[in-house]
């Protein structure tokens, strides 16, 4: 094995280096996470606004998983976010009223529909992957909205009662408890996720996203691969909902309604796809500035919306996130660049 | 052929394969072999069915009849992943790597799907060291340790050929087909590829398709020669270079 | 992860605490801020520029503070059934903006996130757009419906019509929880009065065809038709259907709730709605000085178009009994258990006829007209042809 | 007997209604692959074309159809040149998005010109009630319909698919580079295809604006049924698109009438169950 004697230590020692760079904690996500902790000090804030942004966020991270991180793009991820918050909502309502463990519950139950979602699609791509997705939802949906006396319909789920947590805080209106534990929990799965994107499973799906034909000729099984990403995004996507169900103590069908679906990509192509973050930058960017252009033009905030979708597809396809990078990238290049950033998958 | 010694048996052997594109016949009936450890080259005019028979050999194409065995075993309704885990791994003729990925982290791919430990976990892929270690160990081989941090769609076609090599050596295969693995590289370079794969360990078997004849004539144990889906003709290279019958193939009587 | 992460996570805490709609002045003790949460954008605007009308029309006649307190209104933007952001406006009106009173939020879904809140941060709140049974009262002690609960329009066509000798009626609802509601009043209702179900039908929200439903309900040769379908393209659809298909021609006797015929989206029908029966709230056409005067008044101030519809109706109310509760409340400071105290119970003259607010739960008692449509020189009308007194919400 | 001619007849109508509504989008999405969402768009505004031409300028609803086709081709050519051009070789995804926007915009620039109240359409009375056919009665509408879309087929899949036009186009979409060599002027007849593509859409609007109520929500509730015939019949055939209008059409209303219980979700399962089994469509090339 003479190659292997040949080889000068530092250059293993750089090697592994590298990979551990890019997986630790780099100061700017924990100054991220402090800021939005932060929020909540700040005079004024709207404490709920704050907790549906971290539920959003979450949710446009699941997506992220499959889109920035495998290139399967979809129109109906609002079917697994309904899942989950259905699951929670029916755990409230028959008595297993303990948030964390409905949460759990309702992970685990999206997380198997997202394996058999993944089934159905592994051969599909282009159009024809966005109308199945887009048909799954929409029959969901369609169930779930007639079902009156199963779901309580358009009405949405009545006598949905959570639990303080660990007994404790209760989930009051200002929205002090929704915002704590919305954050934790969003930081929690943000944190398992980030773990999964920096493992082997996450490298093979940035392989597979790049070249899945050269990953078969290496023996991996794409396919497979293909349902455990939906059942990772479903599971993540499935916690975002049951975090409404519970923040919100309240259900109804537009939880997995199309406009959710389209919303949520919205968000995380502004926030910019394939580094986790996007979707947390893209929900602050869009809830707030919906939030703010209801209340100034009640009307017509729809022109707007779509007008700042419209800028950021032409001109920062990449996302806010990476566009802004890019700009200091120029006076400051940085030395270890995540893999999933590099080329975008368009 | 069930009179084969041990250890000179087939690594890999097809039985009377059959196949055709519609009407068009690329191969009758095709009996090939080939032993543990060889180093077999297959030369032919364009259109002789080798790239045909290198698809057929790995799984991306179904053959019409006839059987592939893999060491004494049966791999004709095998999935593609299925041959490459039983240990025969293949290169392209056109570059097929990871754009986004740089070269370590490509060969880094490789290694922790032969292992498979590429499935769901929440381990750092930091926490492969050896692997990793591995990973260095073939680019520095390859000469590719200083590119192992750069784009690999940013690195120069030669280097991008080595990768490709790089990734199917590294899945320690017992059987490597390499289809033109020289093929745009320079003559010198050609040399540096092929004195690399001649280093590889005595039992993996080489099967490639080249066109450079001094290459093969260097490097190749046995050759066999294609033609418009036949084996024409198969032995040591100084044979088939004084064989008439070849020079025909090529030039048409 | 470089500095643009804390770089747009600071920017947006600038925009948070800076933009928010309006800074909460400090709760001045001579002004009642009054909250009003419709739906301004998407498929129900009309709800909310309705609303608006008819509380600038109010505040017009009867000035802009009542019991010697200065009124304030908060306006928020519920964009349709959304029971996420109408939950996430409550809760920032109640407690940021701290309004005392709210009109509103639309839409069950809406009411039903809101009633913990309301309950919790005791804010009286009138219910002025949702129609589903039980969600005034015991889980929403300080709430008060000025709108309609299903069974006061479901039930009563069926009495009317076999009273007219319609015996066999086909039902074509919604199929959407208000519609299963309907359905179940109606049918049992129908039984009571011996008349005799031709078949019934659920018709998907989202449907743009109804063809082979009206082939279905031609086969069934019923007397009449009973249909219920919320306001908007359901309803334009299913009545020009019937018109186009024949049926009407036939002489089925076409009946619905008023929502299909509401002022609001009558002329988009056309002539294909004259001559449909219906149980209402209210009509511009009901003839009473002081609903001829809120007509008058109402289109002087807001024009034509849009319509007066029954929203409006039930703003106006809730404005009427607000002020009429903070004048009884005058120099006090504002009690919202005094509020409701006096609300419940009380009957008074409404534009639409007489209601009474049920003392127990909040609910509303008034009359169901039933009314028809024909063109009262050259528009669109409900004719009011019957009135049926005093129907409870049961 | 006559029950189930007269649901065949309006499954037909229905068919055709589905195949004028999104034969513009086939056009857009399969000749020239880009995934124009904002035909929904188009759609609306060819509706609102024409009730303002038929109410403010008292022009009969006949005349007032060329006058669609050629103001929304015009407005198609317009934003073709302005925006869309500019992402022909964008991934699927991209032009989605894109287009979701311009939906949105839409949405608002119809309330705020025409109001958010759904318009009022009156019909020639010509064309309103019944007629007997054949013993059966159908409605007049319904078969003036199925009239304008089988004209509509004919002129389509003859002059896009058999002219020489139809040739320069396909040949535009399938290599641009190569088709730019040979002298055709690409520009033009991706101007003028977007164009034809745009007119039959607002053509589209103001046929089904009658049938299915005309407000500026109208390109959200209709959105989804153009992309289910247009990927079910197979991206880039008019015949394709007309199949797939057809089958969906008798299978929605066939549904109704004998099963109603199952209702609106027919559609769907139909188009999951289709993509599944032939992802690129019925009669769709494999790219």
């Amino acid at each position: 094995m003479s190659a292997l004697e040949r080889l000068t230590s530092d250059h293993a020692k750089a090697a592994t280096g590298y990979f551990a760079l890019l997986a630790r904690w780099n100061i700017w996500e924990v100054l991220f996470w402090l800021a939005l902790a932060g929020m909540y000090f700040v005079p004024n804030v709207d404490l709920v606004l704050m907790s549906q942004i971290f539920i959003w966020g979450l949710f446009a991270m699941s997506l992220d998983i499959l889109l920035g991180y495998r290139g399967i793009p979809s129109l109906g991820h609002a079917a697994f976010f309904g899942v989950g918050a259905y699951v929670a909502g029916y755990c409230g309502k028959f008595g297993w009223t303990e948030p964390i463990s409905a949460l759990v519950l309702a992970m685990a139950i999206a997380a198997i529909v997202g394996w058999l979602t993944g089934k159905l699609v592994q051969r599909v791509t282009g159009v024809g992957l966005l109308m199945v997705t887009l048909g799954l939802n929409l029959i969901l949906y369609d169930l779930v909205h007639r079902s009156t006396d199963l779901t309580g319909g358009d009405d949405g789920l009545q006598g949905v009662t959570i639990a303080p947590v660990f007994g404790l805080f209760r989930f009051d209106i200002f929205g002090r408890t929704a915002f704590w534990y919305a954050l934790i929990m969003a930081f929690l799965l943000f944190a398992v996720a980030r773990a999964v994107v920096k493992s082997p499973f996450g490298l093979a799906l940035l392989g597979a996203r790049e070249n899945p034909r050269r990953m078969i000729m290496l023996g991996a099984p794409v396919e497979g691969d293909v349902s455990r990403a939906f059942a990772l995004g479903a599971a993540l996507a499935g916690a975002a909902g049951a975090l409404l169900t519970q923040t919100t103590q309240f259900v109804s069908p537009n939880t997995l309604s199309f406009q959710r679906s389209a919303d949520v990509l919205v968000i995380l192509i502004i926030g910019g796809t394939g580094r986790l973050y996007g979707g947390f930058v893209g929900a602050l960017v869009f809830l707030i500035l919906r939030d703010w252009l209801a209340a100034i033009s009640p009307v017509y905030w729809y022109f707007w919306i779509g007008l700042l979708l419209v800028i950021v597809v032409s001109f920062f396809r990449k996302g806010l996130l990476p566009s802004v990078e890019a700009l200091i990238n120029r006076w400051k290049p940085s030395k270890a660049e995540e893999p999933s950033q590099r080329v975008p998958p368009a | 052929m069930n009179d084969m010694v041990l250890e000179t048996r087939a690594i890999l052997e097809t039985r009377d394969l059959h196949m055709a594109f519609g009407g068009l016949v690329i191969f009758d009936c095709m009996n090939f072999a080939l032993r543990r450890g060889e180093r077999h080259a297959i030369i032919g005019p364009n259109g002789a069915g080798k790239t045909t028979f290198v698809s057929l050999v790995t799984g991306l194409l179904k053959p019409k009849s006839g059987n592939v065995f893999l060491d004494g075993r049966i791999i004709t309704n095998d999935t593609p992943q299925q041959r490459v885990k039983a240990g025969m791994v293949r290169t392209f003729q056109i570059n097929s790597l990871f754009k986004a990925l740089n070269p370590l982290e490509s060969v880094v791919l490789a290694l922790l799907e032969r292992d498979n430990k590429a499935r769901l976990s929440l381990r750092s892929v930091s926490a492969e060291t050896e692997l990793i270690d591995e990973a260095m160990a073939l680019l520095t081989q390859f000469d590719l340790a200083r590119d192992a941090y750069g784009l690999t769609e940013a690195l120069p076609y030669g280097k991008q050929r080595l990768l490709e090599i790089v990734l199917a050596v590294a899945l320690r295969p017992k059987l490597l087909l390499l289809d033109e693995p020289a093929a745009g590289l320079s003559t010198q370079q050609g040399h540096e590829v092929f004195s690399q794969l001649a280093h590889l360990s005595k039992d993996t078997a080489i099967l490639f398709i080249e066109h450079d004849m001094n290459l093969v004539f260097r490097y190749a144990d046995v050759v066999s020669v294609f033609a418009a889906g036949a084996l024409v003709m198969q032995d040591t290279p100084e044979n088939v270079r004084k064989s008439p019958r070849v020079r025909e193939v090529y030039l048409g009587n | 992860m470089k500095i643009a992460l804390s770089l747009l996570a600071a920017v947006s805490v600038v925009v948070l605490s800076g933009f928010n709609p309006s800074g909460s002045s400090a709760q001045a003790q001579d002004t009642v801020k009054i909250g009003i949460l419709q739906s301004y954008s998407g498929i129900t605007s009309l709800g909310g520029q309705q609303t608006d009308s008819t509380i600038k029309l109010f505040m017009k006649k009867y000035g802009d503070t009542a019991g010697g307190k200065k009124i304030e209104l908060v306006r928020r933007d519920t964009t349709g059934p959304n029971p996420e952001v109408a939950k996430r406006l409550v809760q920032e009106v109640v407690t940021r903006e701290k309004v005392q009173l709210l009109i509103g939020p639309d839409f069950t879904p809406n009411t039903l996130a809101a009633a913990p809140i309301l309950m919790e941060a005791k804010v009286p709140s009138f219910v002025t757009g949702a129609a589903t049974t039980g969600i005034v009262g015991e889980k929403s002690k300080y709430s008060t419906r000025t709108f309609f609960a299903v069974p006061q329009l479901c039930k009563p066509l069926a009495a009317y019509a076999v009273k007219n000798g319609w015996k066999r009626v086909f039902v074509a609802v919604a199929d959407f929880a208000p519609g299963h509601d309907c359905e179940k009043y109606f049918i049992e209702a129908l039984k009571e009065a011996s008349g005799t179900l031709a078949g019934n039908l659920r018709i998907p929200v989202s449907n743009p065809e109804f063809s082979g439903y009206m082939q279905r309900i031609r086969d069934a040769k019923p007397d009449a038709l009973f249909i219920f379908m919320p306001i908007g393209e359901l309803s334009i659809g299913i009545l020009r259907a019937v018109n186009d298909s024949g049926l009407k021609a036939s002489g089925i006797k076409i009946m619905g709730t008023g929502d299909i015929t509401d002022e609001t989206y009558i002329d988009a029908v056309g002539d294909a709605a004259l001559g449909t029966i219906t149980t209402g709230i209210y009509s511009t056409q009901h003839d009473s000085a002081l609903n001829k005067e809120f007509v008058k008044d109402y289109v002087a101030l807001n024009g034509a178009k849009p319509r007066i519809g029954w929203g409006a109706i039930a703003t106006w109310d809730a404005m009427r009994m607000t002020y009429d509760a903070l004048n009884a409340q005058a120099g006090a400071k504002f009690d919202p258990e005094k509020f409701v105290s006096y609300i419940h119970g009380r009957s008074f003259e409404s534009p639409r006829g007489p209601i009474t607010i049920d003392k127990t739960n909040g609910d509303i008692v008034q009359n169901i007209y039933i009314r028809r449509v024909d063109k009262v020189n050259g528009v669109l009308e409900n004719v009011e042809i019957e009135t049926l007194k005093n129907v409870g919400f049961k | 007997m006559s029950s189930i001619l007269t649901v065949l007849f309006n499954g037909i109508a229905y068919g055709f209604l589905l195949f004028i509504m999104s034969v513009g989008l086939s056009v857009t999405l399969g000749m020239m692959n880009f995934v124009n969402l904002a035909q929904a768009s188009f759609s609306m505004f060819g509706g609102y074309v024409m009730v303002t031409a038929m109410q403010s300028f008292g022009v009969p609803f006949l005349a007032s159809l060329p006058i669609v086709f050629i103001v929304i081709g015009a407005l198609s050519i317009v934003v073709e040149r302005l925006i869309f051009r500019h992402f022909y070789n964008t991934d699927d995804l991209t032009q989605v998005l894109l287009t979701i926007g311009l939906v949105f915009m839409s949405i608002a620039i119809a309330t705020y010109f025409w109001g958010g109240t759904y318009q009022r359409i009156d019909m020639p009375s010509w064309l309103t009630g019944q007629r007997a056919v054949l013993g059966l009665t159908l409605e007049t509408y319904r078969i003036f319909l199925i009239a304008i879309g089988a004209a509509m087929a004919i002129i389509l899949v003859l002059g896009l698919e058999r002219t020489q036009l139809g040739a320069m186009v396909r040949a535009c979409v399938d290599n641009r580079r190569v088709a730019g060599a040979c002298g055709l002027n690409t520009d033009l007849i991706f101007a003028l295809t977007f164009a034809i593509g745009g007119g039959l859409a607002g053509l589209g609007g103001a046929l089904s604006a009658n049938l299915l109520g005309l407000d500026p929500n109208f390109p959200l509730r209709y959105l989804v049924y153009l992309l289910i015939i247009v990927s079910v019949g197979g991206m880039g055939t008019i015949s394709g698109t007309l199949i797939a209008g057809l089958a969906l059409g008798i299978a929605d209303v066939m549904g109704k009438y004998y099963f109603p219980q199952f209702g609106g979700f027919v559609i769907y399962v139909l188009t999951v169950a289709c993509m599944l089994w032939r992802p690129h469509g019925l009669l769709g090339r494999q790219t």
